[in-house]
């Protein structure tokens, strides 16, 4: 069982997958029962797999039995383990949402879609090849523009048009990457790329490193860096609240990318390009920032504006992975931890209030009052404490270990800078939009809004609630991502256990 | 275990307890929250008691759990004798204040959410009161803003009172951050964030590089905390707020969390010229522009702000002298600020609750109509003026004498105590201005209802505290003289100095000054019309309401026009980027290294042959480009781009890219004209001709960076790990076409992602086309009609004829694929472009009543084929997709090969038909929907 | 001698390949156009089985039946198109 | 039974002969699975072939076979040489050839010979189906043009099918 | 011998290839033109296909048959395209050479 | 070679790029195309060119191209098929739900209409 563990949590939607599509047949609510309960197994599955490898160990997993590098393998450490989990457990919530306000009846193949998406990402996490990495890469975004498009609408649409077709571009520059890579290295595994690294001769290096720093543009178009995160506000703005609230992980694929593959390649250990990467992410992380802050800031409705604060908290952390210490990586795993979690509630919550506004939406200006204005208000305030960074939720605690870890970087003063004028300009926004929501009652006009589901809302709630139990938690939560980081921080013992795995696991 | 091992916490989280219990209590009736309310405050209280002796048996009690120990951050506590007395303050005046608004608050104000609101902020008050850990205060800290946000916006639907609260959030907001930062600096030069560490620590951060930094963010929190110049101008727009707000956070708490974080950080931060000159500077300013400006504020409230504001300025002044015995004043007149401001609050409130307004030119002469409340205004405005007898009094003495002891050493220091007595006259004249302009000067003016007494409750609480005024004002030595000292002692962190709270130290310069400000005063207050008429004219009127509301216009449209700015909603804009950014970590990347650009392999020479086929390709790529606005004629030499390329597989040794790279090539082809038909047939005249020539350099700056990245790698040699294929495909894999041994065998996995993007296309196209109305032309771009002839019968007849035939191709490819060019890929588009050409002559409606099959399942059953291949390696607990061949011979037919991988290639084959021929048939079908529309919009 | 005939074939086919190429790019009708492509379709099948004789493989048969096949489509398509607009009904 | 494995012999036939030619061999094993292929693929794509393909007398079919590949022959020296002579001497030009055929098969082997042969290409057929109209490169005379095809391949074609 | 059959086949195939070709590009009507590729190259690329089906056949000593089937898919397909591509052009009256003759002027 | 097939790659990227830079969607597919083709080319390329070594085992082959960009790049096509494919069917979307076929939907029209009145206008009095 363990020694099949790593390949589990990607078959299990691909199953899902195909048993969705015989369930077509059988009509929505067969397909919910296939979706939820597999997802269900997933979280579960996703548990153990963490819990798994938390032991320490790497689990190296040759698939079609090829070593590494011929073959592709699977890599389970703690931080796939990580994502896995944290996907799952978004998935669920989700899933249960998007059925709860009837979603999946607004399109065709919904769940479909859905499972296939969890199967990229999961896939994207797991994998140790460059190149399968990029077909994952493709799996996760197909299902992405499925899921993004579903049920239409025109801004929903148009959205969808620039977020394929800056992906493709993106696709595009990921193949000349790869290319290149392999033209010089001859491999595609990651830890053999690594290794080989190593001994580029002088001559080469300047060609990998080109090649390299392409592929970081590729990650960023992803992780939604500066200026590549053109594609995002209009995408996520306009999604449905399910969708959005599932692609909370998305750009965080991005940042995982950056952190397994560059932080592998350009690892001191692998060797000439050391650290090429963290001061341009380091550097653009905090443009992305203050730019994100402005977006938030200047957002004409909610849902915008929450799209903008998703992508502040991409950026802070990126000025975590850029500034590249053991310590500060930590810090933005807490972080991406929080911010993927309570990013997915306020897309959750901004639907929430855009369905009790009705005809008013999530636009930025007055309405008549809303349902449950009190219990919504007190909601909005939670979150968007959370999510600007304020105590006591976990947003100010993930700040704080980031700006505790940049203490030890030259650039400190800059970091500081930016982080605390963005949190600033976050909450003075947040403020702003708080107080013309749920303050600024107009009341002539005429109030047609409609409560959520309870099914919905309580998903939104229980989401929201995981941000006072990482505070309360923070302290196992940060052991977590200390194990995590310190393990990230010696690539020599992902390319040793990587590339000593022998085949033939059946046979012993 | 010791209950009492929890207390300090539970202190400060109680009240957050009680918040959504008196919120609930509301549904009951507006007493119940009161209720709740104080009896949440004496719980508290009431935990206080079995610990209150520690601080005067000189004890400080700390109670820590770990929390987040790899920030060093510990859930830690702290009581000494500071904290206690803070925390008195905030519990009995936060008493008093539940008391008062309880009469306050009329019938429709929600008595639950404002209760719930104050406990929270009493909770978060607590909290950093109590605070053992600098970080943990900070959280506490930013949630006194947050709470005082709400609170202050109580009256949400007032636009002053939103306005308010936003810009005291924003600016306490904005200094909670500078503390954090000054917090993380000090916790770094300290190696601790626990005070007991940092306070021992005062010589270690004074000597250390950040030393400064961290004073000033830390003072960046106090100051705008505390409403110190600059950062004075929210307060007396937070007055907005209910006025027992006022009363508690604006007399009592909030604004002294910045004074008591001077008195908390003293022994760490204090003794140095920076701290002298910032903190002195501001509280010295702050004091003498509040007195000033307390003067001229008709609205009541308005001159008990700003005269709060002088008086935090005075108490910060002290702390800025930095000796010992300036900072027992401070801490002293802590106290007395506290109790007659409080009671000041109330009877304003007491005063609006009765005249409707606050404005002291309508509300005169109330002697009459509320003796009481007169006497208890008029007794603690005096203390506020610092009349003997009164506890204002004793604090304002010392404090006079530290600004004279102050003048010792620096010539430029006989300012001090100038200074501190003109803000003392104005002290005076406004506190004056409060007792005469209200209490006499005539009859009222333009009130709507006759002033009476308030509820005989509301006058409880400023009974208490005048009493207080004056019992601390005559017995001094009794009354505040041990918990002082206490105090004094936490803040100091050593013994206290030798104080004497007497009222009478003989005829001094302190109390010479006292008689100056008290005669100057008086004569300033009466003489006021003509200082208020020199004011209004000379003086420019800067509303800081405004003037904030400006600023974050300002903000808003800046931050519109940057975001704006890059981020316009245009996918060209954001493309551009994209490619920009591409090529700039191309050459950036490549320029780090000192590598030359070519290598040094041995080139090919060019043959004719590759020669004409390049040049095919150029020119055509380059017409592509020059013609793309005839669209159909574009796609037509794409067409041919895509012929020459695979042409060029082949010549280059890559027969399987060529087969797919054709098949793919005119389902693509089918595809496109499928769309055209709903699409504008010309492309319209572009924007700009600038726009034009920045593509046009964009893209042949794109072309040039990968052609030079294409030599760079041509020109060198490599060593790849390709060899292990070529060895072992036939041994390993059973295949001699490696290339197909590579995508069902070594890189499978590659290609079971690669069926599932092909279904998800196939499905996400699907989805999209549902309800997808299109309106199709009627007419060619020329203006004719359509053919009527849908299936020329020629057509038909072949194309028919050619479909076993393809099929047979199919299945050829296929089967051969393992060891010669081809498999389940190619063959897959091949009979899926058999089915669609049946389609294409043929007509959907007569195909699909022979073609049965739905291609959902068709995609299904392939990705299981796939899978399930891989599962059954699984079950012999070999790794996934393991595969296996084995060499059979059957009688007549001959030995031939079973590969698991052939399994594979069948659901690689189904996915591809059913995905293809789902897309191409469901976008066919959108012409019948469309036709279905012409057809009703007609009729 | 063989291969001095290949090499005068693939002289030849080459100058057919642009001959093709000039009607598919100055047309001056789209039938024009889609003649020369079916042409170029047509003239590919024609250097692959020379490409096969003078490298001495018989790997370039699969693309050249898949030529003739495949280009029969292409032609199709697009006739249809001029024809009726909507190719598939 | 027997029609139902092989709804169309010929084709099987024809299928099969494919079969063996594509993998250029005659092994046993691809005459087997040549076989199982010519009655499966005829199965599946029985639909698609409604109308029932009879053929009168086979050896016609394959003298026409050689006629057509002889007038192929001849017709591309013919073109060859109109196209490099001036082209000013072509006098290109429409005709219609009325048709007597009635089996789409038919019509459709007909006008792909006309294409394939002399001079001329089918460009359409009228919506009766009674007529051809077809392009020459170079018309002489007409009435010969739509003679020789007459006689040439629409009667053998006629015998064939008929 | 083989070397001299071949080597004929194969430019004679080349020649009507460039043939079909030429006519593409110089004949002045698109009607006209539609000939040169039709059956020109057709029969070009089937003379090179038989000179390839004969030197692999001699080659590998098996008869190598396998070419005629492109032949055959052209021969059949080649036509129709034709077909099409003139009804299209008729469709969309493309332009004819002055001296066309036509079906009317008959009448 | 190595330079014209180089060339040929920069020149198929350079149109890819234009074309995707335009206004309207169905160029923009084609750009997409023709840079798909490019990228297809190159990663090819990147197992360096051969002449006649296709990678089928044989016993008389002397040297064999280089097997896995091939299987990369039948990857990459496949992929890029499906790519197409959703984008030209989101592009006949959106040109329902927004109006027309300009990435940007309605809004920007308007302003191109203005700038081209300009353009002739300018065009017309030079
Ligand atoms: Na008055
Ligand atoms: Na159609």
């Amino acid at each position: 069982m363990t020694s099949q563990l790593a390949i589990l949590p990607i078959l299990l939607p691909l199953v899902a997958g195909f048993l969705l599509l015989f369930a077509r047949r059988g009509g929505l609510g067969l397909q919910r029962v296939i979706s939820l309960a597999l997802t269900a197994a997933l979280l579960l599955l996703t548990i153990f797999t963490l819990q798994s490898a938390t032991e320490g160990d790497y689990h190296v997993y040759l698939l079609g039995n090829w070593s590494a590098p011929f073959g592709i393998v699977l890599v389970l450490d703690q931080l796939a383990a990580l994502m896995l989990l944290l996907t799952s457990l978004l998935a669920l919530f989700a899933l249960v949402y998007a059925i709860g306000q009837r979603l999946d009846e607004k399109g065709q193949h919904f769940h479909v879609l859905y499972q296939l998406q969890l199967f990229g990402l999961n896939g994207a996490f797991l994998t140790g090849d460059l190149f399968n990495l990029f077909v994952f890469f493709e799996v996760l975004l197909l299902a992405s523009y499925g899921l993004l498009l579903h049920g239409g609408g025109r801004f929903r649409t148009k959205g969808g048009l620039h977020y394929v077709v800056i992906n493709l571009v993106g696709s595009a520059l990921f193949l000349f990457a790869v290319g290149t890579l392999y033209g010089i290295l001859g491999t595609l595994n990651i830890a053999d790329l690594a290794h080989k690294m190593g001994s580029v001769s002088t001559d080469d290096q300047g060609i990998v490193s080109a090649a390299a720093l392409l592929l970081l543009v590729v990650f960023g178009i992803k992780a939604a860096i500066f200026p590549l995160y053109l594609w995002l506000p209009g995408a996520y703005a306009h999604t449905s609240a399910a969708v959005a609230a599932l692609f909370a992980i998305m750009t965080k694929v991005g940042i995982y990318a950056i952190i397994r593959v560059h932080g592998t390649l350009f690892n001191e250990q692998a060797g000439f390009l050391t650290d090429l990467h963290t001061d341009i992410v380091l550097v653009l992380g905090m443009i992305t920032l203050l730019l994100a802050a402005l977006g938030v800031t200047a957002a004409r409705a909610l849902k915008e504006q929450v799209a903008y604060l998703i992508l502040a908290s991409v950026a802070t952390l990126l000025i975590g992975i850029g500034i590249n210490t053991e310590q500060a990586l930590s810090a933005s795993l807490y972080y991406l931890i929080h911010s993927t979690l309570i990013g997915a509630a306020l897309f959750l919550l901004a639907d929430v209030i855009a369905e009790a506004r009705g005809s008013y939406a999530d636009r930025l200006r007055s309405a008549p009052a809303m349902p449950s204005a009190i219990v919504i208000g007190s909601l909005f305030l939670f979150a968007a404490v959370a999510i600007a960074g304020m105590p006591p939720l976990s947003g100010f605690f993930g700040k704080v270990l980031l700006l505790d870890a940049a203490l030890a970087h030259e650039y400190v003063l800059w970091i500081y800078l930016a982080i605390l004028i963005a949190s600033l300009l976050l909450v003075i926004a947040m403020a702003r939009s708080g107080s013309i929501l749920f303050y600024q009652i107009d009341s002539e006009g005429d109030h047609d809004g409609q409560q959520v589901r309870k099914t919905g809302f309580s998903m939104m709630l229980l989401l929201l609630m995981l941000s006072p139990v990482l505070v309360v938690l923070a302290g196992p939560v940060t052991q977590l991502t200390e194990s995590i980081a310190s393990q990230l921080n010696n690539s020599g013992d992902y390319i040793n256990a990587v590339l000593s795995q022998p085949a033939s696991m059946g046979a012993q | 275990m010791n209950l009492f091992a929890f207390n300090l916490p539970l202190i400060a989280l109680i009240p957050f307890l009680g918040a959504p219990l008196a919120a609930y209590a509301a549904k009951f009736s507006r007493q119940a929250s009161a209720w709740v309310a104080a009896l949440v405050t004496l719980l508290s209280l009431a935990l206080l008691g079995p610990i209150i002796h520690l601080p005067f048996d000189n004890q400080t009690l700390i109670q820590s759990w770990s929390w987040l120990p790899s920030l060093g951050l510990d859930f830690a506590f702290r009581l000494d004798g500071l904290a206690l007395l803070f925390t008195l303050l905030i519990l009995l005046i936060g008493l008093l204040v539940i008391l008062y608004a309880r009469y306050y608050l009329s019938a429709k104000d929600s008595m639950g959410r404002f209760f719930a609101y104050l406990l929270m902020f009493m909770g978060s008050m607590l909290g950093i009161v109590l605070s053992e850990n600098l970080i943990q205060l900070v959280v506490f800290w930013e949630l006194t803003s947050l709470t005082s946000f709400l609170l202050i916006s109580y009256w949400q639907h007032q636009q002053d009172a939103r306005d308010g609260a936003r810009m005291a959030l924003a600016i306490t907001g904005a200094g909670g951050l500078a503390m954090l930062a000054g917090v993380l600096l000090i916790g770094h030069i300290v190696g601790s964030f626990n005070l007991t560490e940092v306070l021992a620590a005062g010589d270690q951060i004074r000597q250390h590089d950040w030393y400064l930094p961290a004073l000033v963010l830390i003072l960046l929190g106090v100051f705008t905390k505390s409403a110190q110049f600059p950062f004075h101008f929210w307060l007396p727009h937070a007055m907005a707020a209910p006025t027992p707000v006022s009363a508690y956070l604006h007399s009592a708490t909030m604004v002294k969390a910045g004074i008591f974080m001077l008195a908390r950080l003293f022994p760490a931060l204090s003794g140095t010229e920076a701290w002298g000159w910032l903190v002195g500077g501001a509280g010295m300013i702050t004091m003498v522009l509040g007195a000033y400006t307390a003067l001229f504020k008709h609205d009541l409230k308005g001159l008990l702000a700003y005269s709060t504001i002088s008086h935090l300025g005075l108490i910060t002044l002290l702390f800025g002298f930095s000796t010992q015995l300036a900072a027992v004043a401070a801490i002293f007149h802590i106290i007395n600020h506290a109790t007659f401001k409080a009671s000041l609050f109330m009877v304003a409130g007491i005063i609006d609750h009765e005249c409707g307004t606050r404005d002291m030119r309508q509300v005169n002469g109330l002697l009459k109509y509320m003796p009481h409340t007169a006497v208890l205004a008029m007794i603690a405005a005096s203390a506020m003026a610092g009349v003997p007898l009164l506890n204002g009094f004793l604090s304002k003495e010392m404090f006079f004498e530290q600004a004279v002891t102050a003048t010792d050493g620096n010539s430029f220091m006989w300012a001090i105590p100038v200074l501190v007595t003109i803000g003392a006259i104005f002290s005076v004249a406004y506190s004056l201005r409060f007792i005469h302009d209200v209490f006499f000067n005539g009859e009222p003016v333009g009130l709507t209802k006759t002033p009476h007494e308030p509820p005989r409750f509301m006058k409880i609480p400023v009974d208490i505290l005048v009493m207080l005024c004056l019992g601390v004002g005559i017995a001094p030595m009794i009354l505040v003289a041990p918990i002082l000292s206490v105090a004094v002692a936490a803040s100091l962190q050593t013994t206290p100095p030798e104080f004497s709270l007497a009222i009478w130290h003989g005829l001094n310069l302190p109390l010479i000054m006292s008689f100056i400000a008290m005669g100057i005063g008086a004569v300033v207050y009466f003489n006021r019309h003509k200082l208020f008429r020199w004011h209004d004219e000379t003086l420019p009127r800067i509303d800081a309401r405004t003037l904030f509301n400006m600023f974050l216009h300002g903000l808003l449209v800046f931050a519109g026009k940057v975001s704006r700015l890059f981020d316009q909603g245009s996918l060209q804009n954001a493309v551009s980027w994209v490619l920009v950014t591409a090529v700039v970590a191309l050459v950036f990347g490549f320029s780090q290294f000192d590598s030359p650009l070519l290598g040094d392999r041995s080139l090919l020479s060019v043959d004719l042959l590759t020669l004409a086929m390049a040049s095919v390709l150029i020119v055509a790529s380059i017409i592509t480009a020059y013609m793309h606005k005839r669209r159909l004629v574009a796609l037509i030499i794409v067409g041919v781009i895509g012929l020459i390329v695979s042409l060029g597989f082949v010549k280059f040794s890559a027969p399987d890219l060529a087969l797919t790279q054709l098949s793919v090539e005119v389902v693509t082809i089918v595809l496109l004209l499928l769309a055209l038909f709903f699409l504008p047939q010309h492309t319209p005249q572009e924007r700009s001709r600038k726009r034009l020539t920045r593509d046009l350099i964009l893209s042949v700056t794109a072309g040039v960076s990968v052609m030079m990245l294409a030599m760079a790698v041509l020109s060198r040699d490599y060593a790849p790990i390709s060899d292990f294929f070529i060895e072992n495909s036939k041994p390993g894999g059973g295949g001699t076409n490696v290339v197909n041994v590579i995508l069902v065998d070594f890189r499978g996995f590659d290609t079971l992602g690669e069926i599932v993007v092909l279904a998800l296309a196939g499905l996400g196209i699907f989805a999209l086309l549902q309800n997808l109305r299109l309106p199709a032309p009627m007419r060619d771009i020329d203006g004719r009609e359509w053919n009527h002839d849908p299936h020329p019968p020629i057509m038909q007849t072949l194309t028919r004829l050619l479909f076993p035939l393809m099929l047979l191709v199919a299945v050829f490819i296929f089967l051969r694929g393992h060891n010669l060019p081809g498999g389940g890929f190619i063959a897959g588009l091949i009979a899926a472009v058999a089915l669609i050409s049946q389609y294409l002559a043929n007509g959907i409606d007569w195909t699909n009543a022979r073609i049965k099959t739905d291609m959902h399942v068709v995609i299904g059953l392939g990705l299981m084929a796939a899978v399930i291949t891989g599962i059954v390696a699984m079950m012999l607990s070999y790794p996934f997709l393991t595969s296996a061949f084995t060499y059979v011979k059957w009688p007549i037919v001959g030995k031939f090969e079973i590969a698991s991988a052939m399994a594979f290639d069948l659901g690689v084959f189904l996915v591809v038909i059913g995905a293809t021929v789902l897309i191409l048939v469901e976008l066919g079908k959108l012409s019948h929907a469309s036709h279905q529309v012409f057809e009703q919009e007609r009729s | 001698m063989l291969d001095t005939a290949i090499v005068i074939a693939f002289v030849m086919v080459c100058l057919a390949l642009l001959l093709s190429l000039y009607r598919l790019l100055v047309g001056p009708d789209v039938p024009d156009r889609i003649l020369a492509l079916d042409t170029l379709y047509i003239n590919s099948i024609a250097l692959l089985i020379l490409l096969g004789i003078s490298l001495k493989s018989v790997l370039y048969y699969e693309s050249a039946l898949l030529i003739a096949l495949m280009g029969f489509m292409g032609t199709l398509a697009l006739s249809k198109y001029l024809l009726r607009g909507d190719i598939m009904e | 039974m027997m029609k139902s494995i092989f709804p169309h012999p010929l084709l099987s036939v024809a299928l099969w002969l494919i079969w063996l030619l594509l993998n250029n061999t005659v092994a046993l094993g691809h005459v087997v699975l040549g076989a199982l292929l010519a009655i499966f693929i005829p199965w599946f794509s029985a639909g698609f072939w409604q109308e029932k393909v009879t053929i009168r007398r086979p050896w016609l079919l394959v003298k026409y076979v050689f006629v057509v590949i002889y007038q192929i022959l001849v017709a591309n020296m013919m073109v060859a040489r109109l196209i490099l002579t001036n082209q000013e001497k072509l006098h290109p030009g429409f005709l219609s050839v009325p048709l007597e055929l009635t089996s789409p098969l038919a019509i459709s082997l007909l006008a792909n010979t006309i294409s394939l042969t002399p001079g001329t290409v089918s460009c359409d057929l009228s919506e009766d189906q009674k007529s051809l109209l077809i392009h020459a490169l170079h018309i002489e005379d007409a009435d010969a043009i739509i003679t020789e095809i007459k006689q040439l391949f629409e009667k053998p074609l006629k015998e064939i099918f008929n | 011998m083989l070397d001299i059959i071949l080597s004929i086949l194969i430019i004679v195939g080349a020649f009507f290839t460039l043939v079909g070709s030429v006519g593409l590009f110089k004949l002045r009507d698109f009607y006209m033109r539609l000939h040169g590729p039709t059956k020109a190259s057709t029969l070009g690329v089937g003379a090179i296909l038989i000179a390839s089906a004969i030197h692999f056949s001699v080659k590998t000593g098996d008869i190598s048959l396998h070419e005629v089937l492109v032949t055959l898919f052209l021969f059949i397909t080649a036509p129709v395209s034709a077909h099409l591509m003139a009804k299209a052009a008729l469709h969309i009256k493309v332009r004819q050479d002055k001296r066309t003759l036509n079906k009317s002027d008959q009448d | 070679m190595e330079w014209l097939v180089s060339l040929v790659i920069g020149v198929m990227t350079a149109s890819g790029v234009y074309l995707v830079l335009r206004a309207r969607t169905f160029p923009l597919v084609l750009g997409l195309t023709l840079l798909s083709y490019a990228v297809n080319v190159f990663l090819f390329a990147m197992g360096r060119l051969q002449v006649g070594q296709a990678a089928i085992i044989r016993p008389e082959a002397t040297a064999y191209t280089d097997p896995l960009p091939q299987a990369l790049v039948l990857t990459a096509i496949v992929i890029a098929f499906g790519m197409t494919a959703f984008l030209i069917v989101l592009a006949l979307k959106a040109r329902s739900e927004l109006g027309n076929d300009h990435v940007d939907g309605l809004i920007y029209v308007a302003e191109e209409q203005a700038n081209n009145k300009n353009e002739s206008k300018s065009g017309a009095s030079s």
